[in-house]
């Protein structure tokens, strides 16, 4: 008996057929991990069982307990038992955490919201993901992290029978994770499914009792965890075998290109700082991996570098042997140095423009003359980072809006690569980012390397900051409390600095 | 206790609208600094007398504003709620003065009117996704024209007394204070119900004796303001209209959940719609409501001229846009209170009445408040600013 | 200062110190005239020794109400209005005749309310004098009527005018009205657009044109001009604008109305600071306006051309000879 | 060779404005559709005069709708403009007539007066951060105001006739001749530049009997357009401006990188700042872009009526932005075209044109307009949801 059967289901954009005669089945009690690409259909599959895309714009059948239901709309769909928790987050950021835990399902009497009662069972659901803030703060004033935690507690706090977590840990730290798998474990216990989409595929070996792999909008296989490996679902989902993970090569590093001295910066609000009396070197040809927890400090680090920090900043920071002083992003970037942010939808791109107007956004100049934009250079630029980085698009006139998350990823990685900078900072670059195509990220990273970039890489993934960091520094409350080399590096040493812990 | 450590926190500023967001505090500094102004230039301005015509005369803006704070929240805007209140208030006229018929009669058909325009513009808005600007902006043009239809451009005027009476009557002294007496009544039963609810949560409360102290100035201020109005002729009947709308849709707007998932709507519609929140309805009942409110907004118009003319309303929503933005509300939707609103009507009706009280020429009436209102929104963004550095 | 609240009743609450003070309570100064009027009344008031206040409601019927409710708390002796809406404005006479405040309706007849006097030119009077002057000229022809905004009330008695005299001849055949439209807010440039289409339509086959002020005249000049026409075709105006007098004696205006603005002041300031002083007042003629039969006096406007605008704007030092003929040789400027 | 084939992908819909979004196209639809509407009622209608007319009636909106464009493009917006033209109008009429003054430093001053207001509002609003909104709502009060106040209500006129001819003139018809064969040539060279410069960078050009069959279209068109002008009295000047402005504009908004700023700037201001966009620097310069305008227009307005009223280029703001919003330029920010808003102007003035030639009752124009105005945009949308589901 199947908590979940989704029968054939077959979903089409315009000039995409984004489901191709999907078939998927969930067992009551089980965690079922949903494995794919970017842009294999896995999002597009939970929308259609959501509600999201009502009944009548897909074909095929959907079950649940061997009923067939079908919905008109997400109300639908949770009165069926189905809570999701979307792929880029959903919360109004001007409401308080309480609020969007309850939106659309506030405890009421005739009407009225009842406040306290609406803020007391927050209060509970936020303990339940290990959130200890207030459930009146307002959502814009967390952090990417928390805000995730957020939407998880919303999702649980629907008590569904059917639980979607789409990317739930992408923005999480270690901890985190932790906590939410403790959390879906005793769900699992409670007999609820759960349906895990992740690109992480420790965490999906970790949880899973089956394993489903989707491929260009087709359902490949569903596997069992117990008689598969992680090399097998890879290949499955690439199509073809994938040997190593972190294609690390031993680099001979250059001159410094960035040095800074007793740098620190203070907090855009409060009277704190947020670094604190940082010394750091990057050199040319040189991989050099930050690692913290969340809230370390290390966006506030790279935005500050960057000259995108409001906060101010004191110390020395000196470019290829000079002294410079970074007022602005335009400084910065006439000074070398480009910054991948971590939230590319809200940061990286303009989403109502295309793949080739947010690829030269940040060098126009190399491609104007007298302020006219040469439309051919254009053309052909943004044509060699597609081809270079694989980007999956429809044309150079797509929308960035309507690509995967992965493929986004790398329109930003476009744009900054095409700043030729000389110092390259990378703020969570693999966040979201399928198997493959992290692949290809970190051959391109080591690629610029040998190239002569100085690159700095801020990550929350512990494999990724061992498998292709030269140099490693960790960061703890605004300090970097420890340099490690490549060899030096290993998870525990790393955690232990970070944590502060012996 | 850990839940009581964090509910601590939470901000301390509510009153009876809910919470006031800084820039209707700022507002409320320069809504009496231009009353101590004016006061110093003319002795009349703070005359009893004046403060009554004064409040009467923002009276209709007032309640334009407090429909097109909501709509201007879910991230539209209304562009013919002047129109609106110029057609409705030609139908009343036509009802009462060519058909003779009875004030209820005439009021229960021009609310309908004014609920009936809305819902059609609503239904472009919501189920058309035709943007709002343009609906409303034909809306404009179409009302304007209809007004100068059915009223054949004539001026109709009014003679039922009673339909008058509600733009120009005040409530008798007596009344004014038995008001005056249920609302500090509600006040403090609602205050300790409040804090009952929040002790049986386990919610720490603020100490009773500033509670109190906080619930007796606000008594005060009610019993100060009723005093004043007596002692002139008693409450305008207009200004009762908005309160109690004030009232009602600050209830809307904080405590039920229409309220908030329009709020939830301007902050993000994606959000919003993954929540299960019904966006079409929603905005469709927004646009009810600014029909309607323009409709009562039109009965106190046309019952204080006391007759319906073809220009009655132009530009007026203009005036309600600007009372919302210098009251807190954002044109990109999410954020804005009705009392903020109520506020910056009263800011924009002030100078109005103090200028003209000062005789001064129009040109420099022009130029003055333009310059107001650009400097304490200027003046209120520099000063947040300031804070946060 | 706080008034007591008495509930209404007709007792006067105007202060008691000796000094007289009038309310002026105006639709708008944004036009030309109204801003002469102003000057005007103020001037002739002082100089009956007595104060004035004058506010304008930039053609908004509730900011006058408002404005007037003003006047009245600030104790004025004697309230003069001149209404932007004849209707709209009888609640003015209601708040003030609470106060026991007098009210004169100032070249616009109050309707429908007890007002004390009236003191104007007959609008409808005037839009029969633009288009008698015109028909003089185009006895036969075809005929457009360029109107004012059609949300003023004051357009519509304009026309209505213009039309006592139109109709009969174009029932009779000797003239054919082709183009009738308003111009919205009084624009010019509305005018111009419209006049640009009148003669589109009839090919340049018009012989006259009745414009309903003086702005408006501006507009279809214009669009004749553009023709070749100015000059040629008979335009009527009225408001005796200095640009408009420049067109006159240029010729490509035939007349404008000049409603002798001196007398109108003169004469509402003269009785209202005599009504201040509970004196009596003289009038001529009664004007029903709906409710009561308003003691009137009727100023006769005049039809200014070419020919008599010296001897009546010039002299009466509305606008200035040097200014008026600005554009004409001085040779030929007349001898005053 | 995958070059080629993700290049051939992209939509061909390009012309001489750069890309026309499918509304515009729509709208052209609808504008033929008006055309012939009235064409059939009223037999003037389509003749040459008429079309020179209503091209030159359309002028000043036109003029105003461009700035507007890129403004709203930014994610704000210019409630002042309408002031703007007549401020500047009235500093125009002054310094002709009161100053006598030549007709080129009139313009040059004339010009200077419009970008000094549009920078003080573009400084409000760039580095003071005050919405759009309240600066350019202040400033359409102060500019009426200090109209008022310099003109002392007074109407202006103008006597030089170098000036007038700004707003009056026509090109002689071999002037008209020669301009179109100029903008033919420049066409097809352009067209013929770009294709070999497109080949020599390897990627493919559309066939060149397409390619050639497009140019001889356009052609006609202007061919067309100008025997049509001749045929009356030759092209007006004010609709040289329009076309002049509209290709700069265009050339700006699509070809430059200060272009592409502004809707990088409307699309994301987050992002655009993290690509290294001087937000301020370009947000200020759009406000000096619509105060220029405006003065041209005011130029073209006052030369047109030959004086300046103090009520001129009122409610044109409410033009302005509508012409925008039906030429599909979303009050979101981030898109929208010129083209559009040229034509979204033209839509709105054959409206205008072709009632009053059917002489329709001015309240009947009001509700037509309006309804249009809704009805335009609501097919266009209801037409691009049918091709996206
Ligand atoms: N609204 C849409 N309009 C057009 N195409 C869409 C839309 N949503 C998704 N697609 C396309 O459908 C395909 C599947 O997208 P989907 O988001 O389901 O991928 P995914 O497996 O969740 O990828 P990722 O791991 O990057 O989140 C992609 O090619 C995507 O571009
Ligand atoms: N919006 C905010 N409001 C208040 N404090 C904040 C905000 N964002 C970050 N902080 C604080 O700033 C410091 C650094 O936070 P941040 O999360 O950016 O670091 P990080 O190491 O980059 O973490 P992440 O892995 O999430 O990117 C922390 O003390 C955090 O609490
Ligand atoms: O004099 C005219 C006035 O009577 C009318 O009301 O407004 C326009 C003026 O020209
Ligand atoms: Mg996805
Ligand atoms: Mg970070």
């Amino acid at each position: 008996m199947y908590a979940l059967e989704m029968i054939n289901i077959t979903k089409e954009f315009p000039g995409v057929k984004a489901l191709d005669r999907v078939s998927f089945k969930v067992k009551k009690g089980e965690i079922h991990a949903l494995c794919g690409e970017n842009g294999a259909g896995k999002s597009t599959l939970m929308k259609v069982l959501s509600g999201l895309y009502p009944a009548g714009t897909y074909d095929g059948e959907i079950r649940i307990d061997g009923k067939p239901v079908s919905f008109r709309n997400i109300v639908d769909a949770e009165q069926a038992g189905i809570a999701i928790i979307h792929q880029e987050l959903a919360l109004v950021k001007e409401m308080t955490v309480g609020e969007n835990i309850f939106l659309g399902r506030e405890p009421r009497k005739f009407g009225v919201i009842q406040w306290d009662q609406l803020y007391y069972e927050a209060e509970t659901w936020l303990k339940k993901v290990g959130l200890t803030i207030s459930p009146q703060t307002k959502i814009h004033s967390l952090g990417i992290g928390q805000q995730q935690l957020v939407e998880i507690a919303k999702a649980l706090a629907k008590q569904a029978n059917i639980l979607i977590l789409d990317e739930p840990t992408a923005a999480l730290t270690e901890s985190e994770v932790d906590i939410l798998m403790g959390i879906l474990e005793q769900l699992r216990a409670q007999g609820v499914a759960c349906i895990y989409i992740s690109h992480k595929m420790p965490e999906v070996f970790r949880l899973a009792d089956s394993i489903t792999v989707l491929r260009d909008g087709k359902s490949i296989a569903t596997l069992s965890r117990a008689e598969t490996n992680e090399d097998e679902v890879v290949a499955l989902m690439v199509g073809r075998e994938l040997t190593e993970r972190y294609p690390y090569v031993k680099k001979t590093p250059g001159h410094a290109v960035l040095e800074v001295k007793n740098y620190s910066v203070w907090h855009k609000e409060k009277p704190m700082k947020v670094n604190d009396n940082i010394h750091m070197t990057v050199r040319a040809g040189e991989i050099v991996g930050i690692a913290g927890l969340m809230g370390a400090g290390r966006t506030e680090l790279a935005m500050s570098l960057f000259g995108a920090y409001e906060g101010k900043a004191e110390g020395e920071v000196w470019m290829e042997g000079k002294q410079v002083h970074i007022r602005s992003v335009q400084d910065a970037i006439r000074s070398g140095i480009a910054l991948v942010t971590e939230d590319r939808k809200r940061l990286g791109l303009v989403l109502g423009m295309d793949v080739k107007t947010n690829t030269t956004l940040a060098s126009l100049k190399s491609i104007s003359h007298l302020q006219i934009i040469n439309q051919n250079e254009e053309l052909k630029w943004s044509q060699k980072y597609v081809d270079e980085l694989k980007t999956k698009t429809a044309s150079l006139e797509t929308a960035v809006g309507t690509l995967s998350g992965g493929n986004q990823q790398k329109v930003v990685l476009a744009k900054w690569l095409m700043a030729k900078p000389k110092l390259l900072i990378l703020d969570e670059p693999t966040r979201g980012i399928d198997v493959g195509a992290k692949y290809e990220i970190y051959h391109l990273m080591n690629k610029l390397a040998k190239e002569g970039v100085a690159i700095m890489m801020i990550s929350s993934e512990l494999p990724e900051i061992l498998g292709m960091s030269d140099r490693i520094y960790v960061m703890r409350e605004g300090r970097i409390v420890k340099e490690l080399s490549h060899d030096e590096a290993t998870q525990e040493n790393i955690m232990m600095a970070a944590t502060g812990g012996e | 206790m850990e839940v009581k450590a964090v509910i601590e926190q939470q901000p301390k500023k509510k009153n009876i609208f809910g919470k006031i967001d800084i820039r209707a505090y700022t507002m409320i500094g320069a809504l009496i600094a231009i009353w101590i102004f004016f006061g110093m230039l003319n002795e009349t301005f703070l005359s009893a007398r004046n403060l009554s015509n004064l409040f009467t005369q923002m009276s209709v803006t007032a309640i334009l504003a407090i429909g097109m704070v909501l709509v201007i929240v879910a991230g539209h805007i209304d562009l013919s709620v002047g129109s609106i209140v110029g057609l409705t208030g030609g139908v009343a006229a036509i009802l009462s003065n060519w058909m003779g018929m009875p004030t209820s009669v005439v009021i229960v058909c021009t609310l309908l009117a004014g609920a009936l325009v809305g819902f059609v513009q609503g239904w472009l808005v919501a189920y058309r996704a035709i943007p709002a600007f343009i609906v409303t902006l034909g809306g404009m043009m179409i009302f304007r024209g209809a007004l100068m239809g059915i009223t054949k451009s004539t001026t109709i005027p009014i003679f039922d007394a009673q339909f008058i009476a509600l733009g120009s009557a005040y409530f008798t002294d007596i009344f004014g204070m038995i008001l005056a007496a249920i609302a500090i009544v509600t006040l403090f039963i609602s205050t300790f119900r409040k804090r009952k609810s929040r002790q049986q949560y386990g919610f720490t409360v603020s100490p009773l004796p500033l509670e109190l102290t906080k619930l007796f100035v606000i008594s005060t201020l009610i019993f100060v303001f009723v005093v004043t109005m007596n002692s002139y002729k008693g409450i305008p009947f207009p200004i009762i209209f908005v309160i109690a709308l004030a009232l009602i849709f600050s209830f809307i707007a904080t405590k039920t959940t229409f309220g908030r998932h329009v709020y939830a709507i301007g902050g993000n519609v994606e959000a919003a719609r993954l929540s299960g929140i019904n966006i079409q309805r929603h905005t469709m009942m927004l646009f009810v409501f600014t029909g309607l409110l323009s409709a009562i907004a039109a009965l106190v118009l046309t019952a204080r001229l006391s007759s319906a003319t073809i220009s009655a309303g132009q530009m007026y929503e203009l005036d309600a846009i600007a009372a919302c933005v210098i009251g807190g509300t954002s044109l990109m939707g999410g954020s804005g209170t009705i009392i903020g609103a109520i506020i910056g009507a009263m800011v924009m009706t002030s100078l109005d009445n103090g200028m003209s009280l000062l005789g001064m020429e129009t040109f420099w009436q022009y130029i003055v408040k333009g310059s107001i209102l650009i400097l304490a929104v200027w003046i209120d963004i520099a000063s947040r600013k300031r804070k946060t550095s | 200062v706080v008034s007591s609240g008495n509930e209404g009743g007709s007792e006067s609450t105007k202060k008691d110190d000796d000094k007289i003070v009038i309310g002026f309570s105006m639709d708008t100064l944004k036009e030309e005239r109204w801003q002469r009027d102003k000057e005007l009344f103020e001037a002739k008031v002082k100089e009956l020794g007595a104060e004035v206040k004058t506010l304008a409601a930039n053609g908004d019927d509730a900011a006058q109400l408002s404005q007037a409710e003003q006047l009245i708390s600030e104790g004025v002796d004697v309230l003069v209005v001149v209404p932007h809406n004849a209707e709209a404005s009888a609640a003015i006479v209601e708040k003030a005749h609470k106060e026991g405040i007098p009210v004169i309706s100032y070249d616009r007849l109050i309707k429908n309310a007890e007002v004390d006097y009236y003191v104007s030119f007959d609008n409808v009077r005037v839009g029969e004098m633009q288009a008698q002057a015109i028909v003089e000229k185009a006895p036969k022809g075809n005929y457009v009527y360029i109107g004012g905004a059609d949300t003023d009330n004051n357009a519509h008695l304009f026309r209505q005018g213009a039309m006592n005299v139109l109709k009969p001849l174009e029932e009779k055949g000797d003239i054919k009205i082709v183009y009738d439209q308003f111009s919205k807010d009084w624009k010019p440039e509305e005018a111009l657009k419209n006049m640009e289409n009148a003669l589109t339509a009839n090919n340049n086959n018009i012989q006259a044109v009745v414009a309903a002020n003086d702005g408006t005249a501006g507009g279809v000049i214009q669009a004749l001009a553009a023709q070749g026409l100015a000059g040629k075709v008979p335009v009527s105006g009225q408001d005796a604008e200095l640009a408009a007098l420049q067109r006159i004696v240029e010729g490509t205006q035939t007349m404008t109305v000049y409603k002798p603005i001196k007398a109108i002041a003169t004469k509402a300031a003269e009785m209202a600071v005599a009504l201040a002083k509970g004196e009596k007042i003289e009038t001529n003629q009664t004007v029903s306006n709906g409710k009561i039969d308003v003691p009137s006096v009727l100023l006769d406007p005049i039809a200014v051309t070419k020919d008599n605008v010296v001897d009546t704007v010039i002299k009466d030092g509305y606008h200035k000879l040097e200014d008026v003929f600005k554009n004409v040789p001085k040779d030929q400027w007349p001898k005053q």
